[in-house]
């Protein structure tokens, strides 16, 4: 598998919210190979403060040369990212871990909560390009409108209609996606992937196991290294055995690990 | 530039074990060596070490694992890993290939199993050397007592040292209150080198779930935060022993390895900050070359405790 | 609100002493007290452990005697201060206006000195407690062996206890193998409140220079890089004693006096955070108010020892 | 002592080559009360590393409302510092510690070697202000003309003649600036303010003592705090003892100090 140790630059700088921000960096090395599902781990500073690089899905790429991160401040971390300005460098890992599976004869449904969105967007993307004419569903679910607008607006671009949900129905579906898939006709053939706060994927593989559904989800995990160095970022899966979000993952057949009924 | 920098003398030895230069990784950092090689030459390396090996396959700890802190992180991997026999069938070849000198860091609960461990490896191609952890905080049957009480100490260290055929380092834990005490007890047991510092133990709660945030409560502090630790542990031990000693202990730069050798560490070993800058090692050893080429030593070795008392 | 947050519960007890809150100064890190009256309210203040007196005036070590290192910092003070009697006749009577209950920080090189300047304080008017030094490293003489040999600790612990007339507090050293045996013996003696951790013996080289960055070669870690160590300490510590635990090392915010108290403490200490930010004490205070606010909590007391394990 | 913890703004940089700064802070509280000689601990970042404060002295102040620090950047907290925008905030301590003492009556000599020569600007202002009778005499040292020809430039300003020396002769005197006291006409009864490198301090007070000229040292040392807590900042004096930089300095009369000849 082919990775990278780059310093990028960052092309442009998008504010979506007061909390959520994308970056575009300049990278050929790794844009003209990722895949969908893959990630980076990014270098957030250049002192020893936060120490560790943050782990953040690929959410696009563009002419091979270009790609992208969405995310939000959550702490030091992020908070000194949405600090960048344009035209400075940051040091780049990847692309990193296994991406999804896909099979353009099946009926394919992306499922993203929150920030687990940004994968989502490149999988639409290349879905869009490798099966024509399979349109793919897609849900997607937030905590209210400010924060999902931007990320439906992206979705539609590419030409894909959007469910959507918020947690106070400022926008689609006021409730969990979960309750929308219930409603949408998903066939008998069809393939989840999911990406989202942990009680979302844990709730969307039950649901697949119930109606018989393959379902791809994306694991996050705490990670030090993300090349399968550490041994940190472990995901529970049968027999007491562990994954590795950053090296078996991180999208994982949601039957292989193990979930915990809540 | 490039051949004169190749041209300068980096060489150290550990025992009858010749190293082109004094930087290794460290034990638990660097995976099996194969997962740095898209960013490392490894061939380049002093040496590396792989992730701790006991007798059986371990799980490890349950998740979370790891937690970053200021200038450190926490882990309780607690041990990982394929166990003696898948790491010789599976991880061996590769590493045989890497051209590079390969010391297993190996650990158990019981002599017994350290003297198993150790006899397995025994004449296996590609095994330069055998770093014996009588210090991760992780292990809550023998390990901890093993790396604090000298005789017990000693006793891990002859037994490996009886049943092995290349160099044997025991690495030491901090978490002690005289250091010189067991790096001396290791010294007279046989040991041909000891390395120092494994992790600190340490701890971290998140106030808001008021949970601890490793499943395992305690673990290893590394990377740094606890470079003071490991330099002062690294003098102090160096002026007790006569064996060579490999500093650890929050190495990054270049620098840091020039402060770990005028400390009196003969070699050295990169963790935690394989982590941040996979290419930390190797750029370690080109930091190296070009000081030795910048200073005009006639060789690194002639910084090896080279600290200049007030 | 400020009126809502003054009538939350804070109130801590240490033996018989009643403090308005958990938030104590570090000894050394907060001089006289006097020093901070610009940017703190002293009043609002649990405690202050003043600098750390001895019963003849000294000097200290020459410079260098500070270095910054990764998160934290090194000092080999060598406990400059004024001695004693001078203490009580040039800095006591500004503390007793402060209005604010202060511990003294007492240190010797035998027991006799401990002995004598105990008596000398006993009876003095704003001396509320005496926190015992045992775990400096700076001190060549007996400092190291009292802070880590559990009879010797024990042994200081009751002559202060026989000669105090106010709470007495044992300050514990970190570099030990084991703190719970320390802790143990000082409690067994009498001590009515362990106080942890005293800095952690570290080093720093300038690789140009080759010399170490202290005249003193070593010196003591402090700040955010040992909070991991401390707040694991702390939490042995709590477990295996029944009297207060007053935790310290690298606490910056009332986050973080939240995390030690989770841990078993009963009040906490704030160092190095002093320098970075003077107002770092008087911040906690009104952090942890919030807090209780917030949460609803009847009193910070709820929060002593309330880790879930998991 | 009134002394203060402040939040202050950034108002205006100043970039005098690739490694000297002056920065503008909009701060009454210390502006209105600084006395030349005196000093600010700056926090240089938001996070913990650099961890502690780093000591400036106030290099100008302004209608009692802005001061000016003028650094050079030699590491991690002076690089953060460099890199700062008009418009931030810096957190900062001061006015700290005891500045020069003048007296109008003695011929003023200013002596100052590279950084060394911010705090002289402040004193050459005062000095200017309430001797206006009595021009005091400035000599300047600085490795290069590029280091030394932008602080000259401030000194003119005033209206005061300089005497520049530079270590490489691209500017004024070819070599120390003990040699161009040697050569200046100094009088009988002259007062020494002097700040720079430790052997310029140390030459420039062994040249005093033999001429019988008082001189006033302003002397650096490695600080935690600033405000004589930590007791880090110490310099040798007579018998054995130490002063604190931070509190009973910076200014010391050299006489009180200990001098190595070399
Ligand atoms: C494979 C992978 C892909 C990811 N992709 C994205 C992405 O595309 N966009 C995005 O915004 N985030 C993504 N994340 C999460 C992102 O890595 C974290 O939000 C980031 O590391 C936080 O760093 P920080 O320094 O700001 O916060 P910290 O200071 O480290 O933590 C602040 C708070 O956030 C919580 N937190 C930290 N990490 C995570 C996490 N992984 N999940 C949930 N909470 C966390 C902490 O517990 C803490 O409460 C991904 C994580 C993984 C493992
Ligand atoms: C009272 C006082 C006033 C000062 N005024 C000024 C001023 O007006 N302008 C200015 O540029 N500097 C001044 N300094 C020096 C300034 O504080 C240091 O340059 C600064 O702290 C360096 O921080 P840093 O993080 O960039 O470097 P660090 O990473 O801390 O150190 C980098 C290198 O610089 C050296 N260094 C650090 N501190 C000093 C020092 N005090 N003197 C000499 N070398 C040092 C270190 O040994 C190291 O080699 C003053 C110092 C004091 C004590
Ligand atoms: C994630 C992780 C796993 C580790 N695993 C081992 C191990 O298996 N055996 C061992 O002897 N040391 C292990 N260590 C300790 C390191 O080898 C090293 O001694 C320590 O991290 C200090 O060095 P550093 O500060 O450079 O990381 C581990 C450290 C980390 C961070
Ligand atoms: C400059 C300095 C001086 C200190 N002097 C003393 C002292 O005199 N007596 C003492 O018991 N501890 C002393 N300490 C230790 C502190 O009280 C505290 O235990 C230690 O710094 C850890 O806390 P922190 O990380 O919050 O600083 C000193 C620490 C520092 C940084
Ligand atoms: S993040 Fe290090 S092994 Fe996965
Ligand atoms: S800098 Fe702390 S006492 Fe002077």
């Amino acid at each position: 598998m082919s990775q990278f140790q780059k310093k990028t630059q960052i092309t442009r700088i998008e504010r979506f919210s007061s909390d959520i921000v994308r970056l575009t960096l300049l990278a050929p090395d790794i844009a003209s190979i990722a895949k969908p599902g893959q990630f980076v781990m990014v270098r957030t500073g250049n002192g020893k403060e936060p120490l560790l690089r943050r782990p953040f899905s690929i959410s696009q790429t563009s002419n091979g040369k270009h790609f992208q991160i969405l995310f939000k401040v959550v702490g030091r971390g992020t908070s000194l990212l949405s600090h960048c300005r344009e035209g400075e460098f940051l040091s780049i890992l990847g692309p990193l871990g296994h991406g999804f599976t896909v099979d353009c004869q099946r009926l394919n449904c992306l499922v993203g909560g929150g920030m687990g969105i940004a994968p989502l967007l490149f999988l639409g993307k290349t879905l869009s390009r490798v099966c024509p004419e399979n349109t793919p569903l897609v849900v997607l679910g937030a905590r209210n409108r400010e924060e999902l607008e931007p990320l439906v607006q992206d979705f539609h671009e590419l030409g894909l209609n959007v469910h959507p949900a918020t947690d106070d129905g400022s926008l689609g579906h006021h409730g969990l996606v979960t309750d929308v898939l219930k409603k949408l006709d998903l066939g008998d053939d069809c393939e989840m992937f999911v990406c989202g706060p942990h009680p979302m994927m844990t709730a969307v593989h039950f649901f697949c196991r119930d109606r018989g559904f393959s379902c791809q989800v994306s694991m996050e995990t705490s990670m030090a290294c993300g090349m399968g160095a550490c041994l940190g970022c472990i995901v529970p899966v049968k027999n007491g055995a562990y994954a590795h979000a950053c090296s078996d993952g991180p999208v994982f057949d949601s039957k292989e690990l193990l979930w915990q009924v809540s | 530039m490039a051949s004169e920098l190749n041209s300068v003398d980096l060489r150290v030895s550990i025992a009858s074990l010749n190293l082109k230069n004094p930087v290794m990784t460290a034990s638990g950092t660097f995976g099996y060596a194969r997962e740095f090689e898209p960013y490392v030459n490894l061939h380049r390396l002093g040496a590396v070490v792989v992730k701790g090996i006991s007798l059986e396959p371990r799980f490890g700890n349950p998740p979370p694992r790891i937690v970053e802190t200021s200038c450190g992180m926490l882990n309780a991997i607690g041990l990982e890993n394929v166990g003696v026999e898948r790491f010789i069938s599976e991880k061996m070849p590769a590493l045989q290939q890497a051209n590079v000198p390969v010391f297993v860091n190996i650990l158990g609960d019981t002599l017994d199993e350290y003297r198993e461990i150790a006899s397995r490896l025994a004449g296996i191609e590609g095994v330069a050397g055998i770093e014996v952890n009588i210090s991760c905080p992780n292990v809550k049957k023998g390990g901890v007592a093993f790396g604090t009480v000298p005789e017990m100490a000693a006793a891990v260290t002859a037994v490996v040292k009886e049943n092995s055929t290349v160099p044997v380092m025991v690495k030491l834990s901090p978490n002690v209150t005289d250091i010189t005490v067991i790096a001396k007890a290791v010294e007279d047991a046989g040991a041909d080198a000891v390395s120092l510092i494994n992790t600190l133990i340490g701890m971290a709660i998140n106030h808001r779930s008021r949970k601890p945030a490793l499943a395992n409560v305690i673990g290893g502090l590394s990377g740094p935060a606890i470079k003071p630790v490991a330099l002062r542990m690294v003098y102090q031990v160096a002026r007790a022993v006569s064996i060579p000693v490999v500093g650890i202990g929050g190495i990054e730069t270049a620098e840091d390895v020039l402060e770990f050798m005028l400390a009196g560490a003969t070699a050295v070993q990169i963790g935690t900050a394989n982590f941040v800058n996979p290419r930390a090692s190797e750029e370690a050893v080109e930091g190296l070359a070009r000081h030795v080429a910048t200073e005009s030593l006639g060789s690194i070795r002639e910084l090896i405790g080279g600290l200049i008392l007030p």
